[in-house]
């Protein structure tokens, strides 16, 4: 299974084991966290929901594409579901190539394309119990329109 | 045909699922009109929502089938 | 220490724990190991050595030109120097930032830059028994000639 | 003045450094010159080979000092 989703913390070291291969000489690993910068407000956690089906499934076609555009890259997702406390990751994404122009390249446009297209949601939770919706500020649409 | 809410439309509309009849040969843009019509609060859909059927992003002229699995999305936020 | 060079195998939890940081939301942890690939004839392992020191100094000149390029950010360096057998990491780069654009950009543009300047030389060792010096295919010089 | 070598350089040449007197105002390039004259087996050394002074990348025009310690590195691998 290339593409996971699930609750609890990610295992990164088996994302980044599993795209090990020994003519590969270059992996990147992309993790992203829940964080608490000044202008999020006191961010306590994010409640992540998602389309848990299609994510498998729009992520699987997400590494197939990166497979298509980087031959013999080897490219694991895992996006986190539930409750992440802050600081804590939940998306981590691994690429592994033989030289490390594509590894950085595929590893980007694997995560780029997964906030893209991914079908997920967030909930930010602060410290005063208050919680709102909230979106990618970077979200393009997930398919051009015509 | 079933129709599926996530998130804030979820949240807004009450339920996660409604089933509604749609006539042959109706686009997305016609699902979203029915379902503003026939389901309480489905107004918050806005009139270009984001859809997939059968777990595959589409546009709003996509022609939906009998036994699709329509899923309304609100603006993505993963990562 | 944020540069830091030795023996034995790579600690990569260590390496990306480091950069963790509560206002930072991604981070971007690049592994560069010794591969055999086809094209590089039976390696079985390289023999790394290294001007430790000048590692050490010009580790963190590279660093911290990358701190002023990227501010905020977090990075750490690691070359691994003795015997690595092929399939275990030699070197990793990890870079942590606000946004993930920065995290990949510093990480990368930092791992070219060790590439480029840091004093490591690496011997070959063959299934054989035999070795030899090898070079960067992609090395450019690590000051501009006038 | 320390004049260290590394990698093959050091193999071809037999040893990892050697102290040589170097007059006042020379430069890289004229370090280079006296250790091809002085040292055994130091004509390994390019013409302009990559030198660091003081644990810095410098220019074959830069001008040493007493007590500088000076590197010569072969082509550089790491990574």
């Amino acid at each position: 299974m290339r593409v996971t989703i699930g609750e609890g913390p990610v295992d990164l070291s088996a994302i980044l084991d599993a795209v090990a291969d020994g003519a590969h000489g270059a992996a990147v690993l992309f993790v992203g966290s829940v964080r608490r910068a000044p202008e999020d407000g006191p961010v306590a956690a994010i409640e992540y929901t998602a389309y848990e089906a299609m994510v498998r499934e729009e992520g699987q076609r997400i590494l197939d594409e990166a497979v298509e555009r980087w031959p013999g890259l080897i490219v694991r997702l895992h996006h986190r579901v539930g409750v992440v406390p802050r600081g804590q990751p939940s998306i981590a994404v691994a690429a592994s190539t033989g030289h490390r122009p594509d590894a950085f390249d595929a590893a980007r446009w694997v995560v780029d394309e997964a906030k893209r297209r991914l079908p997920v949601w967030k909930r930010e939770q602060f410290d005063d119990g208050s919680a709102r919706w909230r979106e990618n500020a970077d979200g393009a649409p997930p398919l051009d329109t015509v | 045909m079933v129709c599926r809410f996530f998130g804030r439309y979820a949240e807004a509309i009450g339920r996660e699922a409604v089933t509604v009849r749609i006539p042959d040969g109706a686009s997305v843009r016609d699902v979203v009109a029915r379902l503003r019509e026939a389901v309480e609060d489905a107004s918050c859909l806005p009139d270009r929502p984001l859809v997939a059927v059968n777990r595959m992003h589409v546009l709003p002229k996509h022609v939906v089938q009998a036994g699709d699995e329509v899923a309304f999305l609100p603006p993505l936020a993963g990562g």
